[in-house]
């Protein structure tokens, strides 16, 4: 409890007893500031000290001739989702945070609606990514920390052999989509309470489901969670619109990406494509 | 907007007190002028040199452990001078009554600080400090760790199978069999009992008290109509005006205390009791005191708060108690969720009334509210057959005690409406009804002891109940036509209403002083009925001496006082004026002695008036200033250097201590009684509800009353107006509401608990007296204080219901919101059982 | 009480200067009746305390041709007996009228009044509500005591606005005068409150550094038809359970044009624009009123203990459009 | 307001607020409150500035003006009933609803529990104290008190007392309704209004009578 003193408010109960009520507001700052600190530092790293990526190997030209121009990546189902879940987590970010900074508006509807959108799409994503996808492919491997760690010492300028070419997803692309699992299943884990304490079309109110120091304690839980997507959110809109990243960007919106691009940064053994286009079964997300 | 009433002038007061001097006459009591200058000084009033300041931490909780108390903060800080917590209590005492019994202290009982709060706002500990400011920002650094407890706020849930316990050892008072003391007892009603609350309708499970007489099978089999009623009564506060602040200090090991009661000389011991002393170390000062209502009959148990801090600073300390404070110690009345079955007779007679009562009780101190509403029902409508069956429940809310007429309003306002019913349905007049339901002469009641019924010394309601009829133009108001102009509609309510009027057996001690003055001493409390004056007018009227010449000394333990009543439950008019009427006596045999003695001839050839003592027939004698000088000199029992041998032990010490001064009389109340004195009153108002609104207003209102002989006209109509408005306060608002989750009341201020306001009553208010003298006491005069109460209440209930229809209401108080959706309804829409809403 | 700063300025520049050095630290004293209660409860703590009482700027009633002008600091007692008030917005003089006690009136201000805090007794108890920044609100709850609470447009907090003179001043058209640190700013007396969708924490617009100064009435309703009524509990010192304020222009007995407002039934007093617009050109009848009454509660929520408030509602905006029976019997 | 006077002599100065901010503040808090490091920046500034010595003030109380020590939270009636020994002003609330402490201030009745003693600087109180002649005759108001035997317990009647001479001066021949509305903002346990506002009425009336004669 101690720690979360300084980041959280409290007030005293009914029964005088000492119970947290929500995060201080003064995270909201912390949270933006990180991100954009994040974005700041990394930009500078990429313009001034990362060096030319290489790949063990050569792209294997042999293959261009039989793939399509354009590789298919993420699938009509996959973009849709991810879409969606993006407006919400928006809206969320947007209803939550700026009455709390001042401007004014009646949130709560658009909240509990737009968080009832992000569950349900993350239930499906969930049962779709299980059951239609390669489950496994945005889980890291070992071939992952090993590249990871070659790229590490060379950038240090210590002698390691270049790394493989990357898979569907590069490690950064699956320690992101980590995070937010994390983040997000905590805000909406908690947000789910949360209904029950405004008037929605789902169940009957009942504030008192659980103590005051529960309820405190999820508010709390909420609003980390909220406040770290915040940051989460600004890095992710960073890298999508990053010269070298468009390409994956566009891939999220059309679906397919250039066969150049797969050929010089994914390695086919790891995302295999077919030829003659018609997608493989490692296809999508 | 103004009320839109008609104002009639005000009727002319009547005259009482025919063939008397004194009694039954006006007059300015001595403690008036004191009063209007603002020179009277209450508790809160009295200064000491260093006087500290006391602020008490209250419990958050309304039920838990002290597992932990840091006061370190607390105390390191500049101007706190010192903290009491209920380790620095002593022991409770246990109690020597009179006849020398010993009561031993309740394990159970309040002590003014406690390690396991009981409800939400009692009292843990207490700070001293050089000002309250620091008090108070004191009580802040002091770190409590509880242990939560099961707690309940409304009888039903811990009454319930499984509910939880108020205490941890229980949740009702038992009386054992053969026992004096009631016990605290677990008791658990079953899921078949609380069936009955899907319908609305009260549960009743077992009750460890129960009595009944007469065949109450054969009267409901030989009723024409049988009512069967859910009622629930509120709980109200008596928020005394004067909040009961205390003043304490310590001087040559007395504790000098200032604070409001009900009866200086019996707080003396009370306190002595709490503070485990000698009642001889001592001093209880309170001359005046801002309202008791039943809350200060002997002060309160947090007067000995200041008193223990003031040892432990060593300086006075003035304990202030806020409203809020007050709302939380202050007492209350026990709110009653009650059921009765009726059986009447096609004239409306009341043939089998079973009654069941289940009385809120707070978490200490058994009340006898429960068994006391049997008691006047029984009584006040005199069924032929009848059973009573109660239940004395605890729960975490505050303390109850008595409240004017304990029991009785609760009695009368489950009954009234009920009757009033009946009436309706049997096409019966309500006055006609209440006639013959009525109590006469020495009317019997239950409960029955040792098989036989109880009785009243007197009872002459029947008249009061016609004469005020008369007074009231209830025949013209009943057949008043239109009852309904637009949204309006007017309603007329009548109610019967009695109570016990008092008691017997207490001492009368005056002086004679070589003036020529009669100093009555007074241990009555003064709360401003002025019966603490009054009363000794009978024993001026039987000497004879004109009021000019006498003097009343009272509110001050260290001025001798005689073995006095509590002024509580009516009895302080009868019992007094008795022991004030034998002492007079006392008073005129030792003058008859004196001048026989001076002068010659025998005692009886005696007589006094005029401020003499003369020989009958021709007026040689002596003056009272001579007979009190020759009192003096004769010394023994006539200048109180022997006191009578069946006066109390505190008489006797007063006696002792006035010997000297002049002829001293004391005595002690042996007249004979036969039955039990109650007073009575028939209550009778009109009201005009808005239908749209729901908003009603009182538009006239008269309480007629039976009290024996008249003493003080004006402070009789006090009393009588006074306590009816009190329980009309029942009727239109007063309650209190707890948020049952969290066990707090959330009704803290007036605007919340809503004592009713000078706009609430009628702009003019109707009272009256028969003036007929109980054959069974001297004087003649009976108690006033609790017997309007319940007609106040139940007079506006059973008006509202003549307007609106029978089937409004199941509790009171009733207000718009009551009303209006009823109405919409078409039937009652009160929540029937839930408590404190 | 806690100990405090206090300062008296007698200018409203002045003020200003001390709300904007003491930011969040101040608290506004007009009459100071609702703030002596946060202050003796120890629940706000304030350490600079701004008694505008000395400020001669903001008292008094200035009459004008196209209407009145009164200070925010004038007394509830002045704007009862102001002769112009009575004659020409009489609607204004009956709600103060009918505001808490005489001494109250006497000190309380009609700034104060339409600016103080909600009576919720959770609120006021000092209870951690969404109103006082918590995170729950306990009049809403499966027990809470909820009968004078909100029937409309509660969200969250069910809190009700407890002022008397708020409604009559929305049926007047009224103006509310603010000053701000941006300079001066006029409002419509509806537009001065809000509820808790917008600002849970507060009842009004002012943010801190901001000062009611005055309410401006136009002469467009003076002298019309005008309606108030208040429902209590106790006939004095008692919040409305209810209340309603319409000030109506009939020519023959057709309406023809009218504001209506209700408080005691949502966190702001609400102006009944749906009924303004559906009674116009009617007949003022009891009729007309009915039906505006059924309109009136469209969409109102009740609590466990605060149904009557709906056909109270119902009823009040009937009279107010239809009037109410004068009953008089003999004796 | 007596601060005028400081206010003049700096109005002029941005600095105005500031300064006079941290002299009553030092001087407000009493106890711990006010910031330490004002102190010594208002050492300096105290003998300069008038007002500074602002804890004691003079009040004009019952026709007397009194000299007394008063912290800036404190109310009216602390004030009368701790500082100036004037007890017959009674707390029953101390929140504005019992109407126990009312008191006129320039004749206007008001809860002098809600009342910063401050703020009366100006103006003349008169309490229950200040009612009666030097030589004891009572005003005609307590003196039909005296007449019709009104009230109880009398912990409300200086209030009520208060509130009605106060009335009285609006409106010297009220009905028994008038005077009822003039006084509801007091409130009596024993609830004894009836013979209260029959002792009033007769006050009403002695009132009167005394102005007719004078």
């Amino acid at each position: 409890m101690g720690i979360l003193k300084p980041i959280t408010e409290w007030a005293t109960s009914p029964w005088g007893q000492n119970v947290p009520i929500h995060i201080a507001w003064f995270l909201i700052w912390v949270a933006a500031l990180a991100g954009l600190l994040f974005l700041i530092v990394h930009s500078i790293y990429v313009r001034y000290f990362a060096k030319r990526e290489e790949f063990a190997g050569s792209a294997p030209t042999t293959l261009a001739a039989v793939l399509p121009k354009q590789i298919p990546r993420h699938s009509l189902a996959a973009r849709l989702f991810h879409w969606i879940m993006a407006g919400a987590m928006f809206t969320l970010l947007v209803t939550a945070f700026l009455p709390k900074v001042g401007v004014r508006f009646d949130w709560v509807t658009y909240h509990w609606i737009a968080g009832t959108v992000l569950t349900v799409s993350i239930i499906f994503h969930i049962i779709h990514a299980s059951f239609w996808l390669d489950f496994w492919a945005i889980w890291p491997d070992k071939a992952d920390l090993v590249d990871a760690l070659r790229r590490v010492r060379r950038f240090m300028g210590r002698p390691a052999p270049p790394p493989r070419r990357f898979a569907k997803y590069p490690l950064e692309n699956k320690l992101y989509h980590g995070a937010i699992i994390a983040t997000g299943l905590s805000a909406i884990g908690t947000g789910v309470f949360m209904l029950f304490r405004v008037r929605t079309i789902f169940f009957t109110r009942n504030p008192y489901l659980f103590s005051d120091m529960t309820w405190g304690m999820m508010y709390v839980l909420h609003g980390l969670a909220g406040v770290g997507l915040i940051g989460l959110v600004m890095v992710h809109v960073y890298f999508a619109v990053r010269p070298e990243k468009l390409d994956i960007t566009k891939s999220m919106i059309f679906g397919s990406m250039r066969r150049e691009f797969y050929l010089t940064h994914y390695d086919p053994q790891r995302w295999r494509v077919e030829a003659s286009g018609s997608p493989s079964r490692s296809e999508g997300d | 907007m103004s009320r839109r009433v008609a104002e009639p002038n005000k009727a002319a007061e009547p005259q009482y007190g025919a063939g008397y001097k004194l009694i039954g006459k006006n007059y300015t009591t001595a403690d008036l002028y004191a009063k209007v200058t603002g020179k009277a000084k209450y508790a809160e009033d009295y200064r000491a040199e260093g006087m500290l300041f006391c602020k008490l931490l209250l419990s958050p909780l309304p039920h838990a452990r002290v597992k932990r108390v840091d006061v370190s903060k607390a105390l390191a800080m500049p101007g706190v001078r010192a903290i009491l917590t209920a380790d620095d209590l002593p022991a409770p005492a246990d109690t020597l009554t009179d006849n020398g019994t010993v009561i031993k202290a309740s394990k159970w009982g309040e002590r003014g600080l406690t390690m396991e709060p009981l409800y939400q706002g009692e009292p843990i500990l207490a700070v001293a400090a050089v000002d309250e400011l620091t008090a108070a920002e004191a009580i802040e650094r002091i770190h409590i760790d509880f242990e939560r407890l099961p707690f309940a706020v409304d009888p039903l849930d811990t009454l319930r199978p499984g509910g939880p316990n108020p205490r941890t050892d229980g949740n009702i008072w038992s009386t054992p069999q053969g026992g004096v003391a009631p016990v605290v007892a677990e008791l658990k009603w079953t899921d078949a009992d609380f069936d009955e609350a899907r319908y609305g309708r009260l549960p009743m499970g077992k009750t460890p008290d129960e009595w009944s007489y007469g065949d109450l099978d054969a009267g409901f089999k030989n009723a024409a109509l049988v009512l069967d009623e859910t009622f629930v009564t509120p709980d109200v506060s008596h928020q005394t005006l004067e909040p009961r602040s205390a003043m304490a200090y310590w001087q040559n090991g007395k504790v000098y205390l200032h604070t409001g009661t009900q009866s200086t000389a019996q707080t003396r011991p009370a306190i002595a009791r709490w503070l485990n002393m000698d009642a001889e170390k001592v001093v209880f000062i309170s001359e005046y005191t801002g309202g008791g209502f039943g809350s200060k009959i002997t002060g309160g148990v947090t007067m000995i708060i200041p008193a223990l801090l003031s040892k432990k600073a060593n300086a006075p300390v003035m304990m202030r108690i806020s409203r809020e404070e007050e709302t939380f110690i202050g007492r209350a009345r026990p709110g009653f969720q009650g059921r009765m079955k009726v059986g009447f007779s096609k004239e409306g007679r009341i043939l089998a009334l079973d009654m069941f009562v289940i009385s809120d009780n707070g978490p200490y101190d058994a009340q006898g509210d429960a068994p006391t509403s049997g008691h006047m029902v029984s009584l006040l409508y005199q069924p032929q057959a009848m059973r009573w069956r109660g239940v004395t429940v605890l729960t975490n809310t505050p303390p109850r005690s008595a409240q004017s007429s304990p029991g009785g309003l609760q009695g009368t306002a489950i009954t009234e409406p009920i009757i009033a019913k009946a009436a309706r349905k049997l096409g019966v007049d309500q006055v006609a009804i209440r006639y013959i339901n009525c109590p006469e002469g020495k009317a019997l009641y239950g409960p029955p002891v040792q098989g036989k019924l109880q009785h009243a010394t007197s009872a002459f309601l029947k008249e009061a109940l016609q004469r005020g009829a008369e007074q009231f133009k209830w025949r013209e108001k009943v057949a008043r036509s239109p009852k309904r102009i637009g949204s309006k509609v007017r309603g007329v309510g009548v109610s019967l209403s009695c109570y016990v009027g008092g008691t017997t057996g207490f001492d009368g001690l005056l002086v004679i002083t070589p003036d020529g003055r009669v100093r009555f001493q007074s241990g009555i409390g003064n709360l401003g009925t002025e019966s603490v004056i009054d009363v000794h007018r009978a024993a001026a009227e039987v000497l004879g001496v004109p009021w000019e010449k006498c003097d009343v000394v009272w509110g001050d333990t260290s001025k001798h006082l005689p073995f006095t009543c509590v002024s509580g439950g009516s009895q302080t008019t009868h019992a007094m004026t008795r022991a004030a009427h034998a002492v007079a006596m006392d008073a005129k045999q030792k003058l008859q002695e004196i001048a026989a003695k001076s002068l010659d001839g025998k005692p009886e050839d005696y007589a006094v008036a005029n401020e003499r003592v003369f020989r009958k027939g021709h007026g040689s004698g002596m003056t009272f200033a001579q007979a009190a000088k020759r009192a003096i000199e004769l010394g023994g029992k006539y200048d109180g250097h022997e006191a009578p041998t069946d006066v109390n032990k505190a008489t006797k010490a007063s006696v002792a201590a006035l010997a000297g001064q002049g002829l001293v009389a004391a005595a002690r109340d042996n007249y004979p009684r036969d039955g039990m004195t109650h007073s009575y009153v028939a209550s009778f108002a009109e009201i005009e509800v808005d239908v749209e609104t729901g908003k009603y207003y009182i538009v006239d209102f008269l309480a007629y009353a039976d009290v024996g002989t008249v003493i003080h006209p004006r402070a009789l109509g006090g009393q009588v107006l006074g306590r009816s408005t009190l329980g009309i306060g029942h009727a239109i608002g007063q309650k209190w509401v707890f948020d049952p989750h969290y066990g707090e009341m959330v009704s803290k201020r007036f605007h919340h608990n809503r004592p009713p306001t000078i706009l609430d009553v009628p702009v003019n208010m109707q009272w009256a007296a028969l003036d007929i003298p109980d054959p069974e006491t001297p004087v003649g005069a009976r108690g006033i204080g609790e017997p309007p109460v319940g007609g106040g209440c139940a007079s506006i209930l059973n008006a509202l219901s003549d307007a609106l229809g029978d089937e409004v209401f199941r509790r009171a108080p009733v207000n718009a919101d009551t009303i209006l959706t009823s109405l919409e309804a078409g039937r009652p829409m009160q929540h029937p059982l839930i408590a404190h809403i | 009480m806690p100990a405090f700063e206090l300062f008296q300025p007698n200018s409203i520049a002045d003020a200003q200067k001390l709300l904007q050095q003491h930011g969040a630290d101040a608290w506004i004293m007009a009459g100071g009746l609702d703030s002596f209660d946060w202050l003796k409860d120890r629940i706000k703590r304030p350490k600079a305390v701004v008694d505008l009482s000395g400020i001669g700027e903001l008292k008094g009633v200035r009459v004008s041709g196209d209407g009145i002008e009164i200070g925010a600091m004038t007394t509830l007692t002045e704007v009862v007996k102001h002769p112009v008030i009575r004659e020409k917005y009489s609607l204004l003089a009956e709600g103060a009228e009918l505001a808490a006690s005489p001494q109250i009136r006497n000190q309380g201000t009609i700034g104060g009044n339409v600016s103080q805090d909600t009576r919720c007794w959770y609120y006021r108890g000092g209870w951690p509500c969404y109103r006082a920044g918590g995170n729950i609100c306990y009049a809403d709850t499966p027990t809470g005591r909820n009968r004078e609470h909100a029937i409309l447009h509660a969200e969250r907090c069910v809190a009700v606005n407890p002022s008397d003179s708020a409604p009559a001043l929305i049926a007047l058209d009224a103006k509310f005068v603010l000053r701000t640190p941006k300079g001066e700013r006029i409002v419509d007396a509806e537009d001065y409150f809000i509820g808790p969708d917008i600002d849970i924490t507060r009842l009004h617009i002012l943010k801190p550094g901001d000062l009611l100064t005055a309410i401006r009435i136009p002469s467009t309703w003076a002298g019309a038809r005008f309606y108030f009524e208040k429902v209590r509990d106790r006939n004095v010192w008692d919040f409305a359970l209810l209340n309603v304020a319409s000030a109506m222009h009939v020519s023959g007995n057709t309406i023809e044009s009218i504001r209506l407002s209700v408080n005691g039934a949502a966190a702001r007093p609400l102006r009944l624009r749906a009924v303004e617009n559906a009674v116009r050109g009617k007949p003022a009848t009891t009729a007309t009123g009915e039906m505006a009454g059924r309109l009136a509660v469209q969409g109102a929520v009740p609590l466990q203990f605060n149904a009557y408030k709906i056909p109270l509602m119902r009823n009040l905006v009937k009279r107010a459009i239809g009037g109410v029976e004068e009953a008089k019997w003999a004796s | 307001m007596a601060d005028t006077a400081d206010l003049r002599i700096i109005e002029d100065t941005p600095k105005a607020v500031s300064r006079r901010r941290f002299i009553k503040g030092v001087i407000a808090g009493g106890a711990a409150v006010s910031s330490a490091n004002y102190l010594f920046r208002a050492s300096v500034l105290l003998g300069q500035i008038p007002g500074a010595g602002e804890r004691l003030i003079t009040i004009h109380i019952n026709g007397q003006q009194r000299r007394v020590d008063v912290m800036k939270q404190e109310t009216l009636a602390w004030t009368l009933r701790y500082k100036l020994g004037l007890t017959g002003t009674k707390l029953g609330c101390d929140r504005a609803e019992c109407g126990a402490c009312t008191v006129l201030i320039d004749d206007v009745p008001h809860y002098s529990c809600s009342v910063l003693t401050h703020t009366v600087r100006a103006q003349k109180v008169v309490t229950i104290e200040g009612l009666a002649n030097a030589d004891g005759t009572l005003h005609p108001v307590q003196q039909g008190i005296i007449d019709e035997q009104g009230f109880q317990c009398a912990f409300c009647m200086s209030g009520f007392i208060m509130a009605t001479v106060g009335f009285l001066k609006t409106n010297p021949s009220p009905t028994r309704s008038e005077l009822a509305h003039g006084i509801s903002g007091n409130l009596c346990r024993c609830q004894d209004y009836d013979k209260i506002l029959t002792a009033m009425m007769r006050g009403a009336e002695n009132l009167r009578r005394a102005n007719r004669v004078s």
